[in-house]
């Protein structure tokens, strides 16, 4: 069968299909959880790609609806911004290594 | 890996000054006015970065400035999104390895306010359905700012180089890149609309009566937009399946392909399997053709086409086969895609064993479908709905577009995946129906959204509207 | 054998449950939302013993001994990095010197460093103006979602009940004693409720019908999380009451997070304010200038359930039979919380408890016995 | 599953399902004068073709209907295919025993007048050979669309609806 560490479901974290589903076979079934506990969805795509593979997933092995699942907060900011940006200051100032 | 001639398109033309850009120290010849990763692309650089842990490779993935899977390191400042960013001269760019190391003899930095910018109306996106709401905006009175995180106009649009369905005052007829520069004319002929491109809006909020719409220009600048009202027309981005080796660079979303070979002339590869048959891979298909780009097949998982039959017929007698009920299996490669494995599937979506076929293909695009870019609604508030119909969560609305918080408007495919077509008449009606609320517009433009509701409801009468009629009769309420 | 209630499953109703579960006792632990999802998930993952007054000091010290012993059986990540209050006028530095002896007579190590030994500790901070820090190496941070799950599942191993998505709605009191609690899943019958809801605790108050005031009130704090950096970039936890009460330090999956003390409230709206962000972003930089080139991924709010002293309120009320209350941690719920869970476990089972509860004393506000305010800080 | 039109299946119609959508010319009127054939056989909110064409020969009862042409409203002036946004339009005239076909070529290059090409039918397979007599370029076709007309074997007129241009 195919092999679940190779498929990708959160891109920024890397977090793997077998991983997730290992984590809803533990019984932790909550999206929340499931999401804090892998990190899935918190990095600079901030969940756009992976988490309707997670709803989907998570509505497979648990028989629940997708419209029961409730999509994870949006925070703020919805696009990753340097501090420097937002107080105003953002020449480059080759202080990077 | 330039395209240099186009049946349809002129590159030549269109392509600004040649400068030099250093990617991990050698030179790469780029244009002026092309994104970072394209100017990558084009010298043959599809490796972006590996990931820090697992040390996956990473390539671009939607193009669009979504995804965040094209973060590189420029000019000395890390995570940028390549896809989105324009090439400047001498420009240095490094691929990501690891996470970064921060300075220890950084400065304080000190600080300004913010650049500030007031208007009636804030639109959010610059494709079909912001300019249509930009442009019925201005005309009704309103003082409009559209904002757009692209380097251009059009949103998808541009890279459309088919001919758009619908009625010929709906621009049937039109390639999308020809409607792009005909509205993009339209909403640069009005003084009453300020345009910001390279702008992304990194919040919404409630700020009295008012809203407020944070942008960032260029990865620099932080502006406050404030108005009355605000429209976001944000689109849709291109969904991701699982499979195994679905993160190898060369699986593409459909979208970053278009943007590739339609918008900058660069070629996506030499042989593509594309997956899915909507119309978006169907249309793909027959724009890779066009560029010269042998398509292997398209495999679809459904056991029919799912866009227009026209459109597949298009690249069936050009030789291009579509298997349906097949799916992608596996993308296989060392750093980048070589060869794909798909197989037929049985009514439980499942594979057949023995059913496996291996393309030699260099590309797998991906055209599985679009879901509604909804954050910035989402985080203002806006009350969401999980509607599969419109390609996944939505936000509750009325007939005329304003969603569950007074002010804040949508319209387009951030409303639920549909077409162009029906973006700009949604467009329409956001843009007068904000301009009315606010007590700008006079009562006669109520007349106008009735004839764009009148459109919709014919645009959308036969088999192909009837499930897009399903989702909006459960986010519809008045 | 007496039933036993928990409400709130908090990272300190979980603990709660945990000690009393472990102790063999028969508990039930309520939770709305989902264990964690309170203010648990939104906390900075602080854990300090640089406190100011015995009690506190006391009762971290043995919640550290605690976080330790618990992470290494448990396998979750705490790490014993310090805590670095950066400290910039003589003022400041002598009211630390007090607090250093006062820490340093209960076996805490801290100790007054110069500001390049800060600089060597914490190689990204800015010490130009910096006079000096107090730092104590066995301070630390753990993580809130690897924590909270760990001892909500050893709970659940010892025997509790941990029931999510389920709101107390009523508790029932006959006579002085309780008989059971509402919820929107039923009745579940109680002879021991422990209010440990924190934010919301006034509102299990009510429910129960306390005769007192413990005036526990919500204020909005928020937090922000930067891109993941390199791994041991900002070890400790770095303070400065210079700079708006800020506090910085990286997270154990690499991203930074940090906060100010702007604070909004009473209230319990979450919303996220962009004059926070402006705010935070201006600030934190100035104590580590390199975070201006990092890009802040998320930013959120939590509650700080605040007492007019910043001090929790931990005992039992005594006029009803047995209702316990642990809540009002303002901001130090996390830190406190396995000290707090002996604490309460010793008092429902025993009666008394060896950690100096006195000093939380729930019925202090009433006689008008404000504590000292604990610095309310990370 | 046997709901499912074999076109939509397979992607491309054949001659047999195509009579089932639309009644084909007769031969007589094939002979007439060139005449427009839609392949459009699915209910698509689209209508260009019907307000292009200057003799009203399109009809279609509302947007999303299937357009059918009335042969002899039709004057074979091509309009149609230029404009049709689903590449859907042909023309077909027999000229003795030839065939010509009209259909759109939107790829490069683009044949000349006189050039042999091959054909291809509805899957793509070569047929034969044909050869092109008129090319209307892209400046001057109506609807952004080169067209062009070849000249095949007659018995092929029904089969090939694109074509390959070789060059050395």
């Amino acid at each position: 069968m195919s092999d679940k560490k190779n498929i990708i479901i959160c891109r920024c974290n890397e977090v793997t299909q077998e991983e997730i589903e290992a984590l809803i076979d533990q019984g932790v079934t909550d999206i929340e959880m499931i999401k804090r506990l892998l990190r899935i969805g918190m990095g600079p795509c901030q969940g756009r790609t992976c988490l309707p593979m997670v709803i989907s997933i998570l509505a497979r092995k648990t028989g629940k609806k997708p419209d029961e699942i409730k999509l994870p907060a949006t925070r703020i900011p919805v696009r990753p911004v340097p501090a420097g940006v937002l107080v105003g200051e953002m020449e480059s100032d080759g202080n990077e290594e | 890996m330039r395209l240099t001639e186009h049946p349809i398109l002129n590159f030549q033309e269109k392509r600004g000054r040649k400068v030099t850009i250093y990617f991990e120290g050698q030179p790469i010849e780029a244009y002026e006015g092309e994104t970072i990763v394209m100017a990558l692309h084009a010298a043959g650089i599809r490796v972006l970065a590996y990931t820090p842990n697992k040390h996956r490779p990473r390539g671009l993935f939607c193009a669009i400035g979504k995804c965040a899977s094209c973060l590189m390191t420029v000019n000395g400042i890390p995570n940028v999104r390549t896809c989105i960013t324009l090439v400047e001269d001498g420009m240095d760019i490094r691929m990501q390895r690891d996470k970064p190391k921060l300075p220890k003899d950084a400065k304080p930095s000190k600080w300004k306010d913010a650049k500030k910018v007031f208007g009636d109306i804030v639109i959010i996106g610059g494709g079909p359905a912001g300019l249509m709401a930009a442009i019925n905006a201005a005309d009704a009175g309103a003082k409009v700012i559209l904002l757009d995180e692209n380097p251009m106009l059009g949103g998808q649009l541009v890279k459309q180089t088919h001919k758009f369905f619908g009625k010929r005052e709906q621009f049937a007829g039109v390639r999308g890149v020809k409607i792009a520069e005909i509205l993009e004319d339209e909403v640069r002929k009005r003084e009453n609309i300020e345009i910001f491109l390279e702008t992304s809006a990194i919040m919404l909020l409630q700020d009295g009566d008012e809203k407020l719409v944070v942008g960032v220009r260029k990865n620099k600048e932080l502006i406050e937009f404030r108005g009355k009202a605000v429209i976001v027309a944000t689109g849709a981005m291109e969904k991701m399946i699982p499979f195994e080796g679905n993160d190898l660079p060369g699986v593409y979303g459909a979208g970053a392909i278009q943007t590739l070979m339609n918008t900058y002339g660069v070629k996506p590869g030499e042989r593509v399997l594309i997956v899915g048959a909507g119309n978006v891979g169907l249309i793909l298909a027959y724009q890779l053709i066009q560029a010269g780009v042998e398509v292997k097949a398209i495999v679809e998982a459904m056991p029919k086409i799912g866009g227009y039959f026209v459109h597949a017929a298009k690249v069936r007698r050009l030789g291009v086969p579509i298997l349906t009920r097949h799916t992608i299996l596996k993308a296989e490669g060392e750093e980048k895609v070589e060869k794909a494995v798909v197989a037929q599937i049985d009514e439980r979506w499942r594979p057949i064993p023995g059913t496996e076929k291996v393309f030699d293909v260099d590309v797998i695009a991906l055209a599985v479908g679009l879901r509604p870019s909804i954050e910035l609604l989402h985080q203002v508030g806006c009350q969401i709905k999980y509607v599969p119909e419109l390609g996944g969560h939505v936000v509750i609305r009325d007939s005329r577009m304003e969603t569950t918080i007074k002010g804040i408007f949508v319209a387009g495919d951030s409303a639920g995946i549909e077409e162009a077509t029906t973006a700009m008449l949604e467009g329409k009606i956001a843009g007068i129906a904000a301009a009315l609320e606010i007590g700008i517009a006079s009562p006669e433009w109520l007349k106008e959204i009735q004839k764009a509701q009148k459109e919709l409801d014919e645009f959308r009468a036969g088999p192909f509207g009837r499930k897009v009629l399903e989702g909006i009769k459960k986010v519809v309420v008045e | 054998m007496s039933d036993i209630v928990v409400i709130g499953g908090g990272i300190v109703g979980v603990s709660i449950a945990h000690e009393l579960a472990k102790r063999g006792e028969n508990v039930t632990l309520f939770e709305k939302r989902y264990i964690g999802s309170g203010s648990t998930f939104r906390c900075a993952t602080g854990i300090r013993q640089q406190f100011g007054d015995e009690a506190n000091i006391q009762v971290m010290k043995r919640s550290v001994e605690l976080w330790k012993k618990y992470s290494e059986e448990y396998e979750f990540p705490f790490d014993q990095t310090g805590y670095l209050f950066l400290l910039y006028s003589e003022e400041e530095v002598e009211d630390f010197k007090k607090n250093i002896a006062l820490q340093n007579k209960f076996g805490v190590p801290t100790r007054l460093i110069t500001p390049e030994e800060a600089k060597e500790i914490a190689p990204l901070i800015n010490i130009d103006e910096v006079i000096a820090a107090s730092w104590n190496p066995t301070d630390g941070k753990a993580d809130p979602f690897f924590a909270v799950t760990a001892f909500a599942r050893k709970a659940k191993e010892y025997g509790a009940k941990i029931y999510e998505y389920t709101e107390v709605k009523d508790i029932l009191v006959e006579k002085g004693e309780i008989k059971g609690v509402k919820t929107n899943r039923g009745f579940f019958k109680a002879d021991i409720v422990v209010n440990a809801a924190n934010a919301w605790a006034p509102l299990i108050n009510i429910m129960a019908g306390i005769p007192i005031d413990i005036p526990i009130r919500p204020y909005k704090h928020q937090s922000i999380i930067t891109q993941p950096i390199e791994r041991g970039s900002i070890k400790p936890m770095v303070i400065s009451f210079r700079h708006h009460d800020a506090y910085i330090t990286q997270t154990h999956h690499g991203g930074v997070i940090g906060g100010i003390g702007l604070e909004y409230g009473p209230t319990y709206d979450l919303t996220p304010t962009y004059e926070y962000l402006k705010e935070v972003t201006k600030t934190l930089p100035q104590i580590v200038p390199a975070l201006k080139n990092l890009r802040i991924l998320r930013m959120w709010a939590g509650y700080y359930a605040k007492t007019p002293d910043s001090n929790p309120a931990i005992g039992r009320i005594e006029e009803i039979d047995q209702l316990y209350i642990a809540a009002g941690f303002s901001g130090h719920g996390f830190m406190m919380s396995p000290a707090v869970g002996e604490m309460i476990a010793e008092l429902i089972i025993k009666g008394r408890t060896h950690l100096p509860i006195w000093w939380y004393d729930p019925y202090r506000f009433e006689r008008g016995e404000l504590r000292e305010k604990a610095i309310q800080m990370g | 599953m046997s709901e499912i039109p074999h076109y939509l299946r397979e992607g491309f119609i054949t001659v047999e399902e195509l009579k089932q959508v639309i009644e084909l010319p007769s031969e007589e009127r094939l002979r007439k004068r060139p005449v427009a054939i839609p392949e459009c056989p699915q209910e698509i909110p689209c209508t260009p073709c019907k307000e292009i064409c200057p003799t009203n020969a399109v009809l279609m009862e509302n947007p999303n209907a299937i357009p059918i042409v009335d042969y002899e409203k039709c004057i074979g002036c091509s309009l149609c295919v230029q404009i049709c946004p689903g590449l859907a339009f042909f023309m077909v005239h027999y000229v003795g025993d030839k065939a010509r076909v009209t259909m759109p070529h939107e790829l490069l290059p683009v044949p000349k007048i006189g050039e042999e090409v091959i054909l291809l039918n509805r899957i793509g397979e070569e047929v034969g050979r044909g050869k092109v007599i008129t090319v209307v370029p892209r400046e001057k076709s109506k609807g952004d669309t080169p067209i062009i007309t070849v000249e095949m074997p007659i018995e092929l007129a029904w089969d090939v609806r694109a074509v390959k241009v070789v060059r050395k």
